[in-house]
């Protein structure tokens, strides 16, 4: 994509602070802070149900958080609903890729850009970028999207995003369901991406995967961030937090 | 409490038709008898949680089940109430099959056609009248008295304070409540070993049964039936009186249809009155935007804040 | 991987497999569960394990293999079938029976059972009886009023019989849930996920439930994320990955497993 | 809750009876207006006759009070819609008989007016059904209080069957409305005193909200009658002439007297040129010779109609029914000199009346008392009735 | 015979394209909301009625047309707003109760406003019955197909090659996912009446000049269009027009050859028929089921 390099590597483009939210009649997140900055690539890395999820739809709008405040670039974004802050740049890769089954390849992509309201001219070069970035989209352009394999609609799902052309890409559990060769193909186009100075967060239970393109990671348990980790030190407390319970 | 309380109902519908001007008892029958149909309505819809616009077609099976018999058998209107009570039953049972596997929209769609082709054959059968109708239906008798106004809507009230006792303890007993464990989890339910389809087989069979008995009385009280008066309208002011009264609400049933017919004549007589160039069913414009009214504003019917406070 | 004598089986499952469109859910899975212990079904996200527990339980049929209880094939029967063979269940979110107070939930449990059987009919053995109130009825009702106080009781909740379950608290729902499934008196009782949503208090009465199914010889078979509250309640633990079993064994084994350990925190990148 | 929920019942009960409730009246004492009642199909399916029928009563009933009333009674009349609904007539009956009306009008469908029939015979209330079915005054013994002002089926069958057999038109395709109007319509064109010289070809039935005539034309296409016969009302009268025209077919047209209104002219246009219609001397009023007992009194009912309710757009036959009804109880009234409902009835038991739909002579053994010399064939001429030659 | 049976079938294709456009409208707003809406026939209604009464009035019958098409839009937009987005968060069966009440509110107001005669509108090109290897067509049928064309090409390309179209595609197919990225789903749902309405007005003033106007008859009309989409599948447009025709050729087809006192009989027994052999509808797609 065309992100433009930052010198501003410490701006902020999304800080949560001290959100807790309620899903249904649970409560699933206590209390969660985390910062972003421009050009970073961040991890929240947890066991299932520690409500990574919750926290994605708390960025979202999805799930608005019950008390706590959410900020992109700045801006006080708590409680927008989610078409108003697509306009803010946050695009969502979702859990289960979540793309629109029905549509062909190239209309989920520009499904991408509709908050954007862009030229058509504009939307075109974006997409060859795209393209250009997941070369084996290029044949099923025209293909419906639901008929693709799980990998190639996590590159649909990543693209898609990509076309909202988002201050902050924003990943939940992109290994899922996933090949093991397909998620190294789809993590190395992440690691790329982060190169060119996307600034990403990605959401993640596969720790080592997460290791390989973070630079930081919040470790998440039963809905509370429970520790602040450089990738190196990851794999040392995955065995606490994963499968010694407490 | 409801049979208790649908006897004191009953006796007071008893003394006061001999006060009541003719036109009020006849309006006082016809009120118990679509309560009557509407509480069989409120069970199947309300406790069993599912829907059913074919209302109308069982109380027309009913009251020309009686009626065939009666005018073409010369059966007693008393065995034709039963009979008619059987064979909406025995079409319920055979349409539940069809019906009952659809769910929501679905099952509206299933039951609403349903209806409609049952007063298709009440309209094409020759032999029970077709379009014509059938006209002379004996009315009720007991020894040599032939029963008049008040007689019909004693009888109407006495089967609505059966109706209403039997339903009563139906929703207070195990079948009730695994009716509404049903309604509000289906797939829970049945985890639990509820045999979701039999019960909600028997809630339909039974609210066929109720409509039947009441379309019999029905017959034999106005002495002439035709298909029209059993059309898809009707099973709307069925739902509508449902709706009104409080799905999940035996009492409400009664309300509903005490309010849904009365409104009805109030708006004929104040409708005119207000808006002299307003002639014929303009009435129902009302009716319509009070209907969608309730649903916004009282979702679960008049009788949702009384069970609202018991509630709380 | 241990065999385990079909013998003393209770609840067996057989090259499971459960296919939606292209995507493998559940694949080739077999296991059995026995009379009075707690099995553990571990995985991560996506493994199979809630589609597995619909693949016992009836809501789904699977593409091939079979589930039998005690001999007697359980695949093909309705949710409810399966049920009255003795095969109850709870889900990732309880289903509440709004409407009915906690005690009548229970007793909805205990009147499945009474009403099974085939004869008299249906509407003469359920619909008529309880319509009339007849005295057997009442009397039946009574009963099932006081057993299901009973087990309220056992579960500690019966301070909460006679509230509206629209009124509780998401713990609470999760309790009465188990008292409900419990109240079936079943052989096999699945479990997805009682923990998740709880206090430590309601897990510790959860646990204390679960054992003491156990000990009344129920077979539990448990689902669970938080994996060290299932590794002490589970005799013995199955994992599964992307529809696979990859593991079987103790507790203790299982955990220290490698293969296990990548299923979690992810598998090297080659 | 459950008393109160029975107390709220009561409550909402006991407000019904005071917002609508009307005292009961006599008409006992000197110049208390009698009371009329109507009960007629002012919407649904029969509103083509019930809304002109209801205007025309009215403008009857305001016509003699005008005049003085009768023999110094003035005439209240209260009509009410029955929503061309059995259940809903009923009530309406039941709501008129409470107010003691010295006679009820109605219905104009002859469903409706079978429902009415019982309650009016225990009530013992003359009762004047504007249907056109002999059902309803037929056997007359068991109909002791009904009358009925539309000319019998078998007497417009028979007009039609004589000005067919005069073109030498035997085989014929016949069209009727899927109900008790169209059922024996057909039932009464067969048995007709000449019914059985004509052969019915083709047979078929259209509802009365069709959208679309054509498998009806087209059977009767395949018959190939020398005539077409539809016995039917608006709206569907206008979908077969439609289809006839699109069809191209070419039998002649004849239509019952059900759709003998001039409403059928402005909306079938010039399509309906050419079509035979059976209807009473309304129609064709003007071309009446002054001879004619009915001349006056159409030429003024036509004048005043549409001068009172141009809403309605045309003169049918069906306010002719209405007004006719009224003018009849005056006579009777004024015969019996009482409003007496055994009076009464005895007395338009025996009415000879030139109305407005045809001479009436109402006897014991006949409630109806309208013959074939009511009635005309009228040919539809650049969209005007004229008398068919 | 055979002849009589292509005349049937030609008289159902009429019938049938007329169904096919309430049915396109019952379609949309189910595939954008998820709701049965029963009110459907009334927009037809609405359409017949304000122009046969504007004709009559003396305009012009094509202008009356399209002021009648508007008219039934403005309707349709004013029950969205006023009945069924204030009770969004209902369930399924109130929301139907809801459509239910505006039927029936729809109907009396219309009697109100236009009273109970029959109001009868020019048919929009004269000439005589277009006549087809024996059987004929009236010339009116050429304008009712003609629009099932406009519409159902209007809707295929709006729906296929339009960003906007596209975009509702997407709401359909994920509506969480898609307002994360800035698709509206509430705008859409208020569109999705405008437009259904408007489509059955224009249903409704095409078959004016066939059957004339009545305050009534949008009960008939919407039931006949509501078999045809279910019968074709309810979240499938090009089922509704199959069901459409279908439903048409059939009811016609069985009153020809059998009686026509069941022509209605048929249809719904069909409809039956379809609901439990095939719930998702000729062409529709088993995924969503209600």
């Amino acid at each position: 994509m065309t992100s433009p390099a930052r010198n501003a590597q410490d701006t902020p483009v999304l800080e949560v602070e001290n959100i807790s939210t309620i899903r249904g009649r649970v409560q699933v997140l206590w209390d969660v802070s985390l910062t972003v900055n421009r050009g970073e690539t961040v991890a929240i890395v947890g066991p299932n149900g520690a409500g990574k999820t919750t926290l994605v739809g708390s960025i979202t709008g999805l799930v608005p958080p019950k008390s706590g405040r959410v900020r992109i670039g700045g801006v006080d974004v708590t409680g927008y609903s989610p078409e108003r802050l697509a306009t803010r740049g946050v695009a969502l890769v979702p859990e289960r890729r979540g793309i629109f089954a029905p549509l062909t390849v190239r209309e989920n992509l520009m499904m991408g850009a509709y908050s954007r309201r862009a030229k058509r001219a504009e939307l075109e070069a974006d997409l060859d970028d795209v393209f250009g970035l997941f070369p084996p989209l290029v044949r099923y352009r025209d293909v419906i999207a639901g008929s693709l394999s799980g990998g190639e609609q996590q590159m649909v799902a990543i693209g898609r995003a990509l076309m909202a052309k988002p201050e902050l890409l924003l990943l939940d559990e992109p290994s899922l369901g996933l090949a093991p060769k397909v998620r190294a193909e789809n993590f190395g186009a992440l690691a790329r991406l982060a190169e060119r100075g996307v600034t990403i967060l990605l959401v993640e239970q596969n720790l080592r995967l997460a290791a390989r393109i973070c630079q930081r990671a919040y470790l998440m348990q039963r809905g509370r961030i429970v520790g602040t980790e450089t990738s190196d030190e990851l794999a040392r407390s995955a065995r606490r937090v994963y499968l010694a319970g407490a | 409490m409801y049979g208790r309380t649908g006897l004191v109902l009953l006796v007071v519908v008893a003394a006061i038709v001999w006060i009541l001007p003719s036109y009020y008892t006849g309006l006082l029958t016809l009120i118990g008898l679509y309560a009557l149909v509407t509480i069989g309505l409120n069970l199947f819809m309300g406790y069993a949680g599912q829907v059913s616009l074919g209302q109308a077609a069982f109380f027309g099976v009913g009251a020309y089940t009686s009626a065939t018999f009666a005018v073409k058998a010369n059966i007693t209107p008393w065995l034709g109430m039963v009979l008619g009570a059987i064979v909406a039953a025995l079409v319920a049972y055979a349409l539940s099959f069809v019906a009952l596997r659809l769910r929501e929209n679905l099952l509206a769609l299933a039951t609403l056609a349903l209806g409609i082709v049952i007063n298709v054959v009440f309209n094409q059968w020759d032999f029970i009248g077709g379009t014509s109708g059938l006209k002379d239906i004996p009315g009720f008798t007991i020894g040599s008295f032939t029963f008049d106004q008040r007689a019909y809507a004693i009888l109407a009230w006495a089967l609505v304070a059966v109706g209403i006792w039997f339903a009563g303890n139906l929703v207070r007993s195990s079948f009730g409540r695994s009716l509404i464990a049903i309604s509000a989890g289906e797939l829970g339910a049945q985890a639990l070993g509820v045999h979701s389809e039999r019960l909600k087989r028997q809630t339909f069979v039974l609210s066929a049964v109720y409509a039947g008995a009441a379309g019999a009385i029905y017959a034999s009280q106005a002495s002439y039936i035709d298909p029209t008066s059993f059309s898809f309208l009707l099973s709307v002011n069925f739902v509508l009186m449902s709706v009104i009264g409080g799905l999940r609400s035996l009492w409400g049933a009664v309300i509903g249809a005490t309010v849904v017919v009365a409104l009805g004549q109030i708006l004929q007589n104040v409708v005119p009155v207000v808006l002299p160039s307003a002639r014929g069913d303009f009435q129902s414009f009302f009716l319509g935007v009070i209907l969608i009214a309730m649903l916004i504003l009282l979702p679960r019917g008049i009788t949702s804040r009384l069970s609202e406070a018991r509630r709380a | 991987m241990t065999a385990i004598p079909v013998a003393t089986a209770t609840l067996e499952v057989r090259s499971v497999t459960m296919r939606f469109g292209g995507v493998l859910a559940v694949d080739d899975v077999s296991f059995s569960a026995r009379t009075g212990e707690v099995l553990g079904v571990m995985g991560p996200n996506g493994a199979g394990k809630t589609t597995l527990f619909n693949v016992i339980s009836g809501v789904q049929r699977p593409t091939s293999g079979d589930v039998s209880l005690r001999g007697v094939r359980l695949t093909g029967r309705s949710v409810e079938d399966v049920a009255s063979c003795g095969v109850t269940r709870t889900f990732q979110t309880p289903v509440m029976f709004w409407g009915l107070t906690v005690r009548e939930s229970v007793e909805v449990a205990l009147a499945a059972r009474e009403f099974g059987g085939t004869y008299p009919p249906a509407p003469l053995r359920e619909l008529a009886p309880c319509g009339l109130g007849s005295p057997g009825r009442r009397h039946a009702q009574a009963a099932l009023r006081e057993r299901a106080d009973v087990l309220l009781a056992g579960a500690g909740i019966a301070a909460m019989a006679d509230r509206a379950t629209e009124s509780l608290a998401f713990g609470e729902e999760r309790l009465l849930e188990l008292a409900r499934a419990l109240a079936v008196e079943p052989t096999v009782l699945l479990l997805d996920e009682p923990l998740s949503g709880l206090n430590p208090d309601e897990v510790d009465a959860v646990i204390a439930s679960i054992r003491a199914a156990r000990t009344d010889g129920v077979a539990v078979l448990l689902v669970e994320h938080a994996v060290g509250e299932l590794l002490s309640v589970a005799d013995r633990v199955v994992v599964l990955d992307h529809g696979r079993m990859i593991a079987e064994g103790l507790p203790a084994q299982v955990a220290a497993d490698p293969v296990v350990i990548d299923a979690y925190i992810g598998d090297e990148l080659e | 809750m459950h008393s109160t929920i029975v107390r709220l019942g009561a409550l909402a009960l006991a407000a019904f009876l005071v917002v609508s409730a009307t005292p009961p009246r006599s008409a006992s004492a000197a110049n208390e207006p009698y009371l009329i009642g109507a009960v007629l199909s002012e919407s649904g399916p029969g509103s083509s006759l019930g809304r002109p029928e209801a205007d025309s009563v009215q403008m009857a009933v305001d016509e003699i009070n005008k005049a003085g009333g009768v023999s110094g009674h003035p005439l209240q009349v209260q009509i009410i819609d029955d929503e061309s609904q059995a259940t809903t007539a009923v009530n309406a009956v039941r709501q008129l008989i409470d107010k003691h009306p010295i006679v009820i009008i109605g219905s104009s469908l002859t469903q409706t007016s079978l429902a009415m029939i019982p309650l009016t015979q225990a009530a013992s209330i003359p009762l004047i059904s504007l249907a056109s079915s002999a059902q309803v005054i037929e056997p007359v013994a068991d109909h002791k209080w009904v009358f009925k002002m539309p000319i019998t089926d078998t007497h417009v069958a028979t007009a039609m069957q004589a000005y067919m057999k005069k073109q030498k038109q035997t085989k014929l395709a016949f069209i009727y409305r899927d109900d008790d109007y169209g059922k024996t319509g057909l039932q009464h064109f067969k048995d007709a005193p000449d019914g059985k010289s004509f052969e019915v070809a083709s047979a078929d039935a259209i509802a009365s909200t069709a959208s679309d005539a054509t498998t009806q034309l087209t059977h009767a296409k395949a018959a190939a009658p020398q005539a077409i016969v539809a016995w039917t009302t608006l709206p569907s009268a206008g979908v077969i002439i439609k289809g006839y025209r699109e069809l191209g077919l070419t039998p002649p047209i004849y239509y019952s007297d059900g759709s003998a209104t001039g409403i059928f002219l402005t909306q079938a246009g010039p399509a309906l040129n050419g079509a035979f219609i059976v209807s009473t001397k309304i129609n064709v009023a003007d071309l009446l010779p002054n001879s004619d007992p009915q001349k006056k009194i159409l030429t003024h009912y036509i004048g005043d109609f549409l001068k009172a309710y141009p809403k309605d757009g045309a003169v049918s036959i069906f306010g002719g029914f209405g007004y006719d009804s009224v003018y009849i109880i005056k006579d009777a009234l004024e015969r019996a000199k009482s409003s007496d409902a055994a009076k009464l009835r005895d007395a338009i038991e025996h009415t000879t009346y030139s109305g407005v739909t045809g001479t009436f002579r109402i006897s014991p053994t006949d409630h109806n008392g309208l013959s074939g010399d009511s009635l005309v064939v009228t040919k539809v001429d650049n969209g005007k009735f004229t008398v068919a030659k | 015979m055979m002849a009589s049976l292509w005349q049937y079938v030609l008289s159902g294709v009429v019938d049938g394209a007329i169904f096919a456009l309430v049915a396109a409208g019952f379609v949309l707003i189910y595939q954008v909301t998820g709701l049965i809406n029963f009110a459907q026939g009334e927009f037809a209604m609405i359409g017949a009625m304000t122009a046969a009464a504007l004709a009559t009035a003396g305009m012009p019958t094509l202008a009356a047309a399209g002021i009648a098409v508007l008219a039934a839009a403005v309707v349709g937009a004013l029950c969205y707003l006023l009945a069924i987005r204030p009770a969004r968060k209902s369930t399924g069966v109130t929301l139907i109760f809801i459509t239910l009440g505006l039927d029936v509110a729809l109907r009396g107001l219309a009697l109100f406003v236009w009273g109970t005669n029959p109001l009868s509108l020019n048919a929009f090109s004269s000439g005589n019955a277009i006549a087809l290897f024996g059987g004929a067509l009236p010339p009116q049928a050429m304008w009712v197909l003609g629009s099932d064309v406009i519409v159902f090409a209007a809707l295929y390309l709006f729906f296929r090659h339009t960003y906007a179209g596209t975009a509702v595609r997407a709401a359909v197919a994920n509506p969480p996912i898609a307002s994360t990225f800035g698709i509206p789903l509430r705008t859409f749902a208020f569109w999705s009446f405008v437009v259904a309405a408007a489509i059955g007005g224009l249903g409704g003033v095409m078959i004016a000049p066939i059957t004339s106007a009545t305050y009534d008859m949008g009960l008939t009309l919407g039931l006949a269009g509501f078999v045809a989409a279910v019968l074709g599948g309810l979240d499938s447009l090009p089922g509704a027009l199959v069901g459409g025709f279908v439903l048409g050729i059939v009811e016609h087809v069985a009153g020809g050859l059998w009686s026509t006192g069941w022509e209605q009989g048929v249809g719904f027994l069909i409809l039956v028929l379809v609901l439990v052999l095939r719930p998702q509808g000729l062409l529709g797609r088993a995924t969503r089921r209600a």
